[in-house]
């Protein structure tokens, strides 16, 4: 039963997975990588990480796809069609890709050697849930880099906003305090007309 | 069949190479390449938990939850660049990113 | 340092010539004339005595020693004025000579405006030569050796604006170089052989171990003959033997009271006057002074074809020497130093006379040179005949044996004789070249007589003149008799003359007792290996150079008086364009050896060094950094994916690489 | 094991370079959301006098012995203070560069030191971690700084191009050290250095952690942009604008190659025999590829980039030689090239013509009769970049050559030595524009603060102040024997 | 006064004090506002004054110096970094060659009263090299001497760059780029001396090396290494071609600096390095170097007999010297390497002097073409005679200091192999021609060119830069003692050092 859940869940995953980068749209591509997101949360509660599965769709199937999915929309980019030099360097890019699976694969197929029991958490009785595990160091252990974690996303909000939030002089905006704050002195001015001349 | 730990790494294996070729064998735009990146993270993560699991060592998904957390900021910077990039050049296809070269 | 006449023999000429040469600006040009021809006269006065002390006197040989030059290591030579018989004779033949050509040179210098320059080269001249009979080591020898060198060469070149002259000094120096050569590495091989440089402690040597071998990789041959032949190759280059002889009829080029000085008394002797030095090698050495007698021979035989051909009046002379130097080698060649040095000696007499003789003609006719465009110059220039007369005599060694002759008939007759007498090989060859030499001197010394002073004048068809001959200064009507347009030379010239005419005649036989004769043994008190022994000589051999000189002369005037037309006829035939051309020497060399170094300067050059050495070395490789450089840059596409296809490559790599390091093939 | 309290309470005057870096970021962000565009300079110079603090407060605080804090997530020993000192001192130096520069070109934004003195929070953080999890968070810290840093002129379109091109690439490298940190993870059963050492000692982790240690190497070769990892450096740099290319020029170098001595010897040590080929490939790699790419450039930026490539390929061959030497030779590499690379961006810096900003090497002919003083410190600058002596450069070479003969790689020093003579090359280009050509338009004069700091780095690479350098040796040598 | 003098550290002071002026001409500069011409000339006479300093404190020096006694003297050390020291001194060869240095600066100086360009930037660098040059022969540490080795290229890359001829600019990355690809060789070599050694006190690594310290495979490649350096440096064949282009291209003082002292280092090298610390290696690349040098005669009098430049055709007369030179040294004999020191100082002063007369012609008439001159005598006799006498010294004539160099190395080269002395004796008749045959073209004939009527005799100025090397010339020529018993023991314990080891 695990068995067979797994092996659905990472076909989708991968299958989906390559979608992402083959879907001729870039909305497919999106949406293709929230599926990913989805079955790879699906992998971690085989694995017994349920609060990262939960994590893993909140923050990104909630924050961050969305969020590519805005970018997608606003910039309206056309489907760019595959450049001939771009055929005859997919093969020695494949090749590449498969000498670098292979690799990985070996490696991973070293990892069946590892003298390490192998219960899935999910099986075991476990004294306390996933989500207190995981509190329990995180906030002890690991608080310097839980709060250097925090200093990291204030990072990207400052980068976000230094890079893409600008005033554009021909935008008229409304600006209360300045409203609230005019004086006479800015608003009147006094003109001492001379007879005959005018205001000019 | 049991499923072991192996086997959780080939499918991160999969992912990450999905990933890497995502981004050298993206001829369309560079979102492909965003969502690369998070491919590879998330391959990362499959690891890191598959890891942790197995090793009934808990440091593994706290790191995983970490690379979350920054992959969600790197999305944020990285998608703040692509717009502004966006703004300059008025397209986001990759041939066009080698104004510098040589 | 001690201080004696020696050295001031020495020295006084250099300070002379330091001091025209120095201050010529400031001094003036009679100041410098002076002091130069007294400092040459000081030393003659010096040196006349020592020489008498020796031939009549109880003087001894002895070494004045100064500083040090150099010392490392036994490689010692020391600055010194060595006394002995040798150097004695070569005192005054130099000293006489070069005093004679300074006073000389006042006269024939008159219109020069480089005068004191002249004269402070003909000092500078014979401080070298001073330096070089005074030696005492072979290093101060080589000194003295290149210092004549050079100075021959300034005053080859004296008139500079002329290209002729330059290529003649250049050629003079760098011929004498090739000399050099060999005598340099004589020296090396010297002191390599036996330790020391010095005369006494190399013949000392050389003497205790006469069968050294020097070894040359598997090659080895006797050491002495070895040093020998090295020495004789600089002997050759500085007395102009065969196959380096061609720079003597060149160096003509300059003013002719060099010409006598350098290239007929003095510098020319000096190879003999080295071989003769080092007699004690030679006589240990008989290969090499088979090779000395031989190549003398030729040399003598040669030189006096070509002489016979020759119109240049002064080239005529040259090729004399040449000839007569190589009587003096095969003399020393087959054991004769003794007949060497005397013919050194008288030689230096007779041949400073004809070539001053010579130059007394060409001043009077105006720097014309050549014998075709002379004739009929004796009425105009009585005297200069005359001198040129007995300077013929001399020249051509005549005198009746068991009566008496000109100075050239004692020396030149007891060479052949000692050449015929000998047992070494070659001798014979050397007799009969010397007899054959014998007969075409005294046809060319004839013919140079009358082609210049008798017949009719024959005018220079496309008259030219020469630079320093100033053509409003003397003009002649040309007389009706067919006599040269010349005009006798002035007292000052004509006075050298004299002495070296009485020298010419007097000197054969005042000294032949001391240098050959009865006397000889405590004259040159054992400075050269020869034993004094008495020969009776076939009578034809005694008679034999008279009746060639004779018969010579017959022909001479047979061919030059009585029927000019006939030579030439004989003009335009081979022989004599083979003989005019001398051999074709210069032609060969000239293809040879400056076409060859020049070819080879410009593969080196232009090949060798752009296109190899710079071409695959530092242009090369600079250009194939840029090469490689473009290369790279073109690899930074400025693409994303390139730049994480390669990274994604090397990072398979280095997994590859940490795979088999990890299953252990790092191991 | 303590509690966290006591934990926190032993830690936090350990971390205090770190909490002035903090508390200045903080409060600068909400200062300048007050000021705005007036807040700029002060701020800066606010940020150059915590990082200051920050590097000096790390010296005067050094610990005798390496003290772990937090946990053990971090530990702060000699090879760390070096480090973050020498950090402190780039950061500093990049912010009174952009203060003139951004000063300048109107471009006031106050976020500017804020991000500065984060990036440069988080290479401490990377050169004290004692753990993969901090190392990571410390790497990515200092990586998104540097990417909104690259990208920061965000109406110029190159600067957009190379932050777009460093973040790609960036992310993938990224993406190599976590899958690698994953396999050291998951084959020696931790993510502390500590437990890996004893570990790897052992014997455990097999293929997949060399593995995994060579993707982290890879990774490591790219922040530090060694070949040949090392291709978005010239892009990157001639994009950026030119005191943040000094910044990366000099600080994340410093950073990476102290973290790489770290890994390497602590908790990989017993692998040495294996991943020294990885680094000496590198270091090969780096030099002969920086010497020739940097060949044929024209732009003075991209040359300094690839310069800085090769400086790498020697600062990785000192890294070598073993524990004793290694890590002190390529660290005092460091500390020797970093003021000269500093001091030629400053130079480039003010490289204006007409107000615009140039870049060329062909822009400075002349510019010895025009400044003189000027061309006097490229010179200097330059031959010590070059390696020439008398300048510090020279010695930084001779370190390093020392560190590959100990090492019995004496072939690599060759090689070093033929990659200095063609990057010897290309730094005589520059100077020959400078001192043989005919004057060019004069640029525009300097101010007085790139004068001031061009000045300080060429004396700083004067041999009179090498005799300070013994100095620096031996508190290189400090900081190793307290380190590990 | 001298007897108190000799306890300062006179070598420092000699060494720096040049670098001192140029920080003083440095100083003087940032105070002064736009162009003055009495500014330039005030920078040259503080320069010459300098210069002259510096000579007469190397005078004491040289007081001070007993050559009698073997070892270093004037001794200063001082601790520094990474395992090396700043230590001073020198053996009477360097003393020597220090002589040579200080000596002809002032002169240098001389000859570049002429430059108009940038004045104040050529004196600093000028000094800058002097102090870099007599560092090179003091330096007793062998990081330090490269240090000072080295550190020579920069001011000489731009002297050459900015005050030379039309290829300079090509000229001065060649010589800069060839020189530093030998040397760089060499600190890798001296890197693993000193690892081997454990020291980098020249004295030292002599004494390790002297008792066997370096096996003789690692004594082949820190051989090879140095070698690549000096052989560069020296030059010899087939390195040498960097040095026609740099000589052509540098502004006169340049040439003379280059000439007379750079490509002295290269042998001093071997003589300091070479055959003292890896004797087996020397022993074993003899034949090698023999083979070099010879073609090195050969070649580059056959090279210079063909050249339309003058300049060009002195420094291919310079790459015959030097063959002399290493020929000499390699000998391992005394009169060999007695005659490489000497030949040494003596191509110092004779090709100084050529390229000063060069430079005089030059200077009046900008072009350095063989052809364009011809007749010069007429115009300038003293110059002419001084030229001569120069010209005579390079072909090597006995009373010059030009000869005892040569037949000196020829005789130890005999010693060793007679093949070899021939050869290199080809070199004597070779130098004799091409020498002459410039002489010819340039002084001799009548003058054919219209340019050349206008040509002055040398002026007083350079009467003064003559004078001093027209001495030495022929004091040398005639007493070369005295410098071959200065340098006696020195050579005398090379000898020994090399024979040492020598099976």
């Amino acid at each position: 039963m695990l068995a067979i859940a797994f092996y659905v869940l990472a076909a989708i995953a991968v299958i989906s997975a390559f979608a992402v980068i083959a879907a001729r749209n870039p909305v497919h591509s999106v949406l293709f990588l929230i599926l990913t997101f989805f079955t790879a949360a699906g992998l971690f509660v085989l694995l017994g990480a349920e609060f990262l599965a939960m994590l893993l769709v909140v923050v990104y199937v909630g924050a961050v796809a969305v969020l590519f999915l805005f970018v997608v929309m606003m910039l309206d980019v056309d489907f760019a069609e595959m450049k001939k030099g771009f055929l005859q360097y997919l093969p020695a890019g494949a090749l590449v890709a498969l000498v670098l699976l292979g690799e990985l694969g070996l490696v991973a197929g070293a990892a069946m050697s590892v003298p390490v029991p192998i219960p899935l958490a999910s099986d075991g009785q476990a004294a306390v849930t996933n989500a207190e595990a995981i509190g329990q160091v995180l906030y002890t252990e690991y608080l310097l880099v839980f709060q250097l974690a925090g200093l990291v996303l204030f990072v990207a909000m400052i980068g976000a906003i230094v890079l893409t939030l600008r005033r554009r002089p021909g935008v008229k905006k409304q600006d209360i305090a300045a409203q609230v704050g005019r004086k006479r002195s800015e608003g009147v001015e006094l003109k001492d007309i001379r007879p005959g001349q005018g205001l000019g | 069949m049991d499923i072991g730990l192996a086997h959780y790494l080939f499918v991160a294996a999969a992912l990450f190479t999905i990933g890497c070729f995502g981004i050298f064998a993206n001829a369309k735009n560079v979102i492909i390449i965003l969502m690369s990146i998070e491919l590879i993270l998330l391959s990362v993560n499959v690891n890191l938990v598959a890891f942790s699991a197995f090793l009934q060592n808990i440091e593994g998904q706290i790191f995983a939850m970490l690379v979350l957390t920054v992959a969600a900021a790197e999305a944020a910077v990285g998608l703040a660049i692509l717009v502004t990039y966006f703004r300059n050049r008025g397209n986001i296809a990759v041939e066009d990113i080698n104004q510098m070269r040589g | 340092m001690a201080f004696s006449p020696e050295v001031l023999i020495v020295l006084a000429p250099l300070l002379a010539a330091a001091f025209a040469g120095l201050l010529q600006k400031f001094i003036g040009d009679k100041v410098a004339m002076g002091v130069t021809t007294a400092s040459v006269g000081l030393s003659l006065a010096l040196s006349w005595p020592i020489f008498i002390g020796f031939v009549w006197g109880d003087e001894t040989a002895r070494v004045i020693e100064l500083f040090r030059f150099i010392d490392v290591a036994g490689f010692s030579s020391t600055w010194s004025v060595r006394i002995d018989t040798l150097s004695a004779v070569m005192l005054v033949v130099v000293n006489t000579v070069s005093f004679l050509v300074h006073v000389y040179s006042i006269g024939y210098m008159a219109e020069d405006p480089h005068r004191a320059r002249f004269f402070s080269y003909l000092s500078f001249f014979t401080f070298s030569m001073l330096a070089l009979v005074t030696a005492n080591d072979f290093l101060q020898l080589f000194f003295g050796w290149e210092g004549v060198g050079v100075a021959s060469y300034l005053l080859i070149g004296f008139w500079f604006q002329k290209r002729s002259a330059n290529d003649a000094a250049i050629k003079a120096f760098v011929t004498n170089r090739v000399g050099d050569f060999g005598f340099a590495l004589g020296i090396m091989a010297i002191f390599f052989c036996y330790g020391s440089i010095q005369f006494d402690a190399v013949f000392e040597a050389a003497k205790a171990s006469p069968g050294m071998l020097i070894g040359i990789d598997n090659f080895s041959a006797p050491a002495v003959e070895v040093i020998a032949v090295l020495l004789f190759i600089g002997a050759m280059g500085k007395s102009a033997q065969f196959f380096l002889h061609v720079w003597l009829p060149d160096a003509m080029e300059g003013p002719t009271p060099v010409s006598a000085l350098i290239h007929a008394a003095t510098m020319v002797t000096a190879g003999v006057f080295m071989v003769c030095r080092a007699g004690d090698l030679y006589h240990l050495a008989p290969f090499a002074s088979a090779v000395v007698t031989v190549l003398g021979a030729v040399t003598a035989l040669f030189a006096a074809t070509v002489g016979l051909a020759q119109n240049d009046i002064k080239r005529v002379i040259a090729y004399s020497t040449c000839s007569q130097l190589g009587y003096m080698f095969f003399a020393a060649g087959v054991g004769a130093y003794d007949a060497a040095m005397f013919h050194l000696f008288t030689h230096a007499f007779f041949k400073a006379l004809l070539f001053l003789g010579a130059g007394s003609v060409i001043h009077g006719m105006h720097h014309e040179q050549d014998m075709r465009f002379m004739g009929g110059v004796r009425k105009p220039m009585p005297i200069t005949w005359a001198m040129m007369l007995i300077g013929t005599f001399a020249l051509i060694g005549f005198g009746i044996p068991h009566v008496g002759g000109f100075a050239g008939f004692y020396s030149k007759d007891a060479i052949i004789e000692a050449a015929y007498a000998s047992h070494a090989f070659g001798a014979q060859f050397a007799f009969w070249c010397g007899v054959g030499a014998a007969l075409l001197t005294s046809f060319y010394s004839w013919r140079l007589a009358f082609m210049t002073f008798e017949g009719k004048f024959r005018p220079n068809p496309d008259a030219h003149h020469d630079d320093h001959g100033d053509a409003d200064a003397h003009h002649h009507d040309k007389p009706a008799d067919g006599a040269a347009p010349a005009h006798e030379s002035p007292w000052i010239m004509l006075a050298p003359l004299f002495v070296l005419a009485a020298g010419a005649i007097a000197a054969g036989f005042i000294f032949y007792p001391y240098f050959l004769g009865e006397h000889a043994d405590g004259f040159w008190r054992h400075v050269m290996p020869v034993e004094h022994g008495h020969h009776d000589f076939p009578e034809w051999v005694l008679w034999a150079p008279l009746i060639v000189t004779v018969t010579g002369f017959l022909f001479a005037v047979i061919f030059y008086l009585w029927k000019p037309a006939a030579p030439k006829a004989m003009a335009k035939g081979p022989v004599w364009a083979f003989l005019y051309n001398k051999w074709y020497f210069d032609e060969i060399y000239d293809f040879i050896f400056v076409k060859g170094a020049r070819a080879l300067g410009d593969l080196f050059w232009k090949v060798g060094d752009r296109k190899l050495i710079d071409g695959l070395g530092p242009d090369g490789v600079a250009a194939s950094s840029r090469f490689v450089a473009r290369q790279a840059r073109k690899l930074q596409t400025g693409f994303v994916y390139h730049y994480s296809f390669l990274m994604l490559i090397a990072a398979v790599a280095f997994g590859a690489y940490a795979i088999y390091a990890g299953i252990g093939g790092g191991q | 094991m303590i509690g966290p309290a006591q934990d926190l309470a032993f830690s936090l005057p350990h971390f205090g370079p770190e909490l002035v870096l903090v508390g200045f970021a903080l409060s600068a962000a909400v200062i300048g959301a007050w000021g705005g565009e007036r807040s700029f300079r002060p701020l800066s110079f606010l940020g150059i006098v915590a990082l200051l603090v920050a590097g000096g407060w790390a010296i005067v605080a050094r610990p005798d012995a390496p003290v772990a804090i937090f946990q053990g997530v971090l530990v702060v020993d000699g090879v760390g203070v070096f480090a973050k000192a020498l950090i402190a001192f780039a950061a500093a130096a990049t912010l009174a560069l952009g203060s003139d520069y951004f000063g300048a070109a109107k471009d006031r934004r106050f976020e500017y030191p804020v991000l500065v003195v984060l990036a440069a929070l988080g290479m401490f953080v990377m050169v004290s971690s004692q753990d993969l999890i901090s190392l990571y968070v410390g790497v990515e810290l200092q990586s998104l700084c540097a990417y909104v840093l690259a990208a920061w002129r965000r109406d110029d379109s190159r600067s957009s191009e190379a932050g777009l091109k460093y973040f790609v690439l960036s992310a993938l490298a990224s993406g190599l050290l976590l899958y690698g940190a994953s396999f050291v993870y998951g084959f020696t059963g931790s993510v502390r250095f500590d437990a890996i050492a004893e570990a790897v000692a052992q014997g455990q982790g097999g293929v997949g952690l060399l593995f995994g240690l060579v993707l982290m190497l890879c990774a490591l070769g790219f922040k530090m942009s060694a070949a040949p990892f090392h291709m978005w450096t010239p892009d990157v740099y001639e994009g950026a604008p030119t005191p943040v290319t000094a910044f990366f020029a000099a600080a994340p170098k410093v950073a990476a190659v102290a973290l790489m001595a770290r890994i390497l010897y602590d908790p990989f040590i017993a692998l040495e025999s294996q991943w020294l080929q990885v680094v000496v490939a590198l270091s090969a790699i780096s030099m002969v590829w920086g010497s020739f790419g940097a060949l044929m450039q024209t732009s003075l930026k991209r040359l300094m980039a690839y310069s800085s490539i090769a400086n790498m390929g020697f600062a990785l061959m000192g890294l070598v030689a073993g524990a004793d030497a290694g890590p002190g030779a390529a660290l005092i590499y460091l500390a020797l090239y970093l003021p000269a690379t500093i001091g030629v961006f400053a130079l480039i810096m003010s490289m204006r013509r007409a107000g615009e900003p140039v870049e060329t090497i062909a822009d400075l002919a002349g510019l010895a009769r025009k400044r003189p003083w000027m061309a006097t410190l490229y010179t200097m600058l330059l031959f010590s970049l070059a390696g020439i002596p008398p300048f510090a450069g020279f010695i930084g070479k001779l370190v390093v050559f020392q560190a590959a003969v100990a090492a019995d790689l004496a072939w690599l020093a060759v090689v070093g030595g033929i990659a200095a003579v063609v990057a010897a090359g290309y730094y005589l280009r520059i100077l020959a524009s400078i001192w043989f050509s005919p004057a060019a338009e004069p640029l525009s004069p300097a101010s007085s603060t790139v004068m001031t700091m061009a000045s300080a780095a060429a004396l700083l690479s004067f041999p009179i102040l090498i005799v300070a350098l013994g100095a620096i040796e031996r508190w290189a040598a400090w900081a190793i024997a307290r380190s590990f | 006064m001298i007897a108190q003098m000799a306890d300062w550290p006179l070598l420092t002071i000699i060494t720096f004090l040049p670098a001192a002026g140029a920080l003083l001409i440095l100083l003087a500069r940032s105070m002064q506002r736009g162009e003055d011409a009495g500014y330039d000339r005030g920078v040259r006479l503080l320069t010459l004054l300098v210069t002259l300093l510096t000579f007469a404190i190397s005078l004491v020096a040289f007081a001070a110096f007993d050559p009698s006694l073997p070892g270093y003297q004037l001794v200063e050390n001082v601790p520094w970094a990474f395992g090396a020291g700043y230590r001073m001194g020198v053996d009477s060869l360097a003393m020597t060659l220090v002589m040579l240095t200080t000596f002809l600066t002032p002169i240098c100086i001389l000859a570049s009263w002429v430059i108009e360009k940038q004045v104040s930037s050529y004196m600093v660098l000028f000094l800058i090299l002097e102090t870099l040059m007599i560092g090179v022969f003091c330096a007793q540490d062998i990081i330090l001497f490269y240090v000072f080795f080295e550190a020579g290229l920069i001011p000489m890359f731009i002297l050459i760059g900015v005050w030379g001829g039309e290829r300079r600019v090509y000229a001065a990355f060649k010589f800069f780029l060839y020189t530093l690809l030998g040397s760089i060789l060499m600190l890798v070599a001296i890197v693993a001396m000193i690892s081997i050694a454990g020291t980098s006190g020249i004295p030292e690594l002599t004494a390790f090396a002297q008792q066997g310290g370096f096996s003789e495979n690692i004594q082949i490649w820190l051989w090879l290494a140095f070698f690549a350096s000096f052989a560069v440096k020296m030059p010899m064949w087939p390195v040498h071609t960097w040095l026609p282009d740099a000589h052509v291209e540098a502004p006169t003082a340049g040439s003379v600096v280059l000439a007379a002292i750079l490509l002295k280092m290269g042998g001093y090298g071997f003589l300091r390095f070479s055959l003292p610390m890896f004797p087996d290696a020397s022993a074993f690349f003899t034949p090698f170097v023999f083979v070099l040098s010879v073609v090195a005669i050969v070649w580059a009098s056959l090279v210079a007999f063909r050249q339309v430049d003058m300049k060009k055709l002195i420094a291919y007369s310079s790459v015959a010297h030097m063959g002399f030179v290493t020929m000499g040294i390699f000998t391992g004999t005394i009169q060999g390497i007695q005659g490489a020191i000497f030949q040494m100082i003596s191509h110092g002063i004779i090709s100084g002097a050529l390229f000063l007369c060069v430079g005089v012609v030059y200077d009046r008439a900008h072009t350095r073409e063989i052809a364009f001159y011809g007749g010069l005598t007429h115009r300038m006799p003293v110059y002419a005679a001084i030229f001569l006498l120069f010209t005579m010294g390079n072909v090597g004539l006995p009373g010059t200091s030009g000869f005892p160099g040569e037949i000196l190395t020829m005789v130890g080269a005999f010693q060793v192999n007679a093949w070899v002395a021939a050869a290199a004796c080809l070199g004597i008749i070779f130098s004799a021609a091409y020498a002459l045959t410039l002489y010819r073209k340039v002084a001799f004939g009548v003058i054919e060119n219209p340019k050349l009527n206008t040509m002055t005799d040398i002026d007083a100025r350079e009467w003064v830069q003559f004078v001093p090397l027209i001495i030495a010339t022929l004091i040398f020529g005639f007493a070369p003692s005295l410098l071959l018993d200065y340098t006696a023991v020195s050579a005398q314990t090379i000898v020994e050092q090399f024979g040492r080891a020598a099976p």
